[in-house]
């Protein structure tokens, strides 16, 4: 019988490898789509609460498409200010964005 | 599995077994075709000029401009789809939030129009 | 559980074979006979009586071409995204309501979900256009994509404006909810001719084929693909053609009720005949526009969308909301 | 039984595809490879009764905003096919980071006592969805549009080439 637990697992696991995505990738694009995998991992867990903790009133169903709202917007605005910075500076690559560093 | 799952089961069968029917008569042509490759063969088609350089090349920053503009209205659709199942239920309060919701997002498009967000130049 | 499964399988298997024989098969059969009606021409008439018999030629001699992998392509890419195209389409008519009680699944978000597998394609599309490592084949696919992400706001929302006339999302219930008092409600005409309109461009065909304009792209975003992957974006392409016309029938034109029931057949058969009837007759009607007009512009082609359709089908479902609300 | 299938499968479908979006070096693959990700979880919301949150989940999520990631690929660089380095310096110290993140979070979420209740989920999902966005969270409703409008404008003030 698959219960909440088995969820929560798979979405904490989901999380850790979007996490690692932020983490490790250079390229900006990459780092969006891990910043994608865990929100998904997040949403994952609202809807599972929804389902074993509180049903009646669907809160985290609300609560999970507010965040994928909130995800294309993110995408929306991530993805254009990497283009900005890919025809000011020709490239995508995060560690070589250092302008401000130096 | 019922309700929902169930429906949904359907849904995943279309998925998997129709790739498996898809994917079938690739079966049959690698019986019956003929294989031979040579260099000249696989070169891809330019008008029967020899291509040059690298076909993945970069594109106008429009085709981002429309994408864009695309996915923000797109997002509308995740509060109309159940605005339309409860509207006759809700009455006149639903259509007066539905409204302010579209209004705001009408002036969003009418900046997008009035910038040039949504000209092909 | 076990009869569950046998009619899942069932399900599949026959609205596969529907989709390869009736649709496909039939449809660019039915192709070439218009565009030859059109242009004052007879067709093919060589295989077969008639030539009914030349699609399937074509695709027995398909099954024999070699496949040929473009030089600097991208294997896996390549080779999954005429079946991602495929699949696309054909995951559509789960919701397609054929008959009273004839349909693989009546889910309870019905017309989202087809919005929603509608918008996958997209996706095989620009995937193919990238794969091919070819200019042409690129190009052709980033258009497509533009035009076909254009388009489905304006769809979409001709398809909201009548799930909220009719209460629901579900493609049986919307067939029920009509005919009375369907039309009194000025939107649904409206909505009807956006729909059209919508569902012309987001099946790339003429007057808004420009993603596979000859003239200019070779063909578009499958100009590399050969033999059978190319047949399976044939049958994605007609199979998402006959799915929007039956969805416009479901939508628009009272499903699968006829003006009058036929004798002795029954109502299964009487609905299978009328919905059939009607989304030929749609289906003619897309085929007649293609070969009768010419092409759009591709600037002229997104004025359409943004600047017309979308404010116009915007204002159309807050009217439809109004009657709605006020009037019950 | 049935369920048992259909959730381990897709858990391996989500972990597979999700590591190829964390690691592989064609950026178009990683992208793509977001998608059978996206469908997974879609597919465990139905699992979970949220038929309309799997719908919107395939719509918005696979079907608008991985095109819009593919599209800025193939108008940056990732679609020169030019090879770089995908990763930065920090890959082992990362994958500890991870690993420990990983670990704490299953054992805080599966030895915690969750108070499970016996209810139902509502008959008609977007109805109640729809019950809810118009008039208890009727306020992130409205906030959403201005959102949506603040995001319109910043990204063309942003992605447009400057006259």
């Amino acid at each position: 019988m698959i219960g909440l637990g088995h969820y929560l697992v798979s979405g904490a696991l989901l999380f850790a490898v979007g996490l690692f995505a932020v983490l490790t990738r250079r390229s900006a694009v990459a780092i969006l789509m891990g910043i994608e995998l865990m929100l998904n991992a997040a949403n994952i867990n609202f809807v599972a609460f929804t389902k074993f903790v509180s049903p009646e009133l669907v809160r985290g169903h609300i609560a999970a498409l507010v965040v994928i709202a909130l995800a294309a917007c993110e995408a929306a605005v991530g993805l254009a200010l990497v283009i900005s910075a890919y025809r000011h500076l020709e490239t995508v690559q995060v560690d070589e964005i250092n302008l401000m560093k130096w | 599995m019922k309700g929902v799952p169930l429906d949904w089961a359907y849904v995943a069968a279309f998925a998997l077994l129709g790739s498996l029917l898809a994917a079938l008569p690739f079966a049959v042509v690698w019986l019956l075709a003929p294989r031979s490759s040579y260099s000249q063969k696989r070169l891809t088609y330019e008008s029967g000029v020899i291509p040059f350089g690298d076909a993945w090349a970069q594109f106008h920053v429009r085709y981002y401009l429309y994408g864009l503009v695309f996915l923000l209205f797109d997002i509308e659709v995740i509060f109309i789809y159940p605005w339309t199942v409860v509207l006759r239920q809700l009455g006149p309060l639903a259509f007066v939030e539905m409204l302010i919701f579209i209004v705001v997002l009408a002036v969003g498009l009418a900046y997008a129009w009035r910038k040039g967000g949504l000209e092909w130049t | 559980m076990m009869a569950e499964a046998i009619r899942v399988v069932l399900s599949v298997v026959i609205v596969f074979t529907f989709v390869a024989v009736g649709v496909a098969l039939f449809l660019v059969l039915m192709e070439r006979k218009v565009s030859a009606w059109v242009q004052a021409r007879i067709g093919p008439r060589h295989v077969g009586p008639y030539g009914t018999l030349q699609t399937l030629a074509d695709l027995l001699k398909l099954l024999q071409k070699e496949h040929i992998l473009p030089a600097g392509a991208d294997r896996l890419m390549f080779g999954v995204a005429p079946v991602v195209v495929a699949v696309a389409a054909l995951m559509s008519y789960v919701v397609l309501p054929w008959g009273p009680g004839v349909i693989v699944r009546d889910l309870g978000v019905g017309v989202l979900y087809f919005a929603a597998v509608l918008s996958l394609e997209v996706v095989g599309i620009l995937t193919a256009g990238w794969a091919s490592n070819n200019k042409y084949a690129l190009l052709g696919g980033l258009r497509s994509a533009a035009q076909m992400v254009s388009y489905e706001l304006p769809l979409g929302f001709s398809i909201l404006t009548v799930a909220a006339i009719a209460g629901t999302l579900s493609t049986v219930r919307i067939v029920e909810a009509q005919p009375y008092p369907w039309y009194t409600y000025p939107s649904v005409l409206l909505a009807g001719l956006v729909f059209l309109v919508a569902a012309t461009a987001e099946s790339n065909r003429i007057p808004f084929d420009l993603p596979e304009a000859e003239s200019e792209l070779v063909a578009g975003y499958f100009s590399e693909y050969s033999p059978l992957r190319f047949a399976l974006f044939q049958l994605g392409e007609y199979g998402s053609l006959f799915a929007t016309s039956a969805l416009f029938v479901t939508l628009f034109l009272g499903g699968w009720r006829g003006p009058f029931g036929i004798p002795f057949v029954g109502p299964v058969v009487d609905g299978l005949f009328w919905f059939l009837l009607k989304t030929y007759a749609v289906v003619f009607f897309f085929m007649w526009v293609r070969w009768t007009y010419p092409r759009f512009r591709i600037d002229q082609l997104l004025n359409v969308s943004w600047k017309l359709l979308l404010p116009l089908s915007l204002a159309n479902l807050l009217l439809a909301g109004l009657l709605v609300a006020w009037s019950g | 039984m049935a369920e048992a299938v259909a959730f381990y499968g897709l858990t391996a479908v989500a972990l597979g595809a999700s590591l190829v979006v964390a690691l592989s070096r064609n950026m178009v693959h990683a992208a793509v490879s977001l998608i059978p990700v996206l469908l997974s979880v879609a597919g465990y919301y139905v699992l979970l009764g949220a038929e309309f949150v799997a719908a919107i989940q395939i719509l918005i999520y696979a079907g608008a905003i991985t095109v819009l990631i593919l599209f800025v690929i193939l108008l940056t660089e990732g679609a020169t096919g030019v090879r770089v380095r995908p990763r930065n310096e920090q890959v082992s110290l990362g994958a500890l980071v991870c690993l420990f993140l990983a670990a704490l979070l299953v054992a805080v979420l599966t030895r915690t006592p969750w108070p499970q209740t016996q209810g139902a989920l509502p008959e008609y999902n977007p109805g109640a969805v729809g019950q809810s966005f118009l008039t208890a969270y009727v306020l992130p409703f409205e906030v959403t549009s201005l959102l949506i409008v603040a995001c319109l404008v910043g990204a063309i003030v942003v992605a447009r080439r400057e006259a």
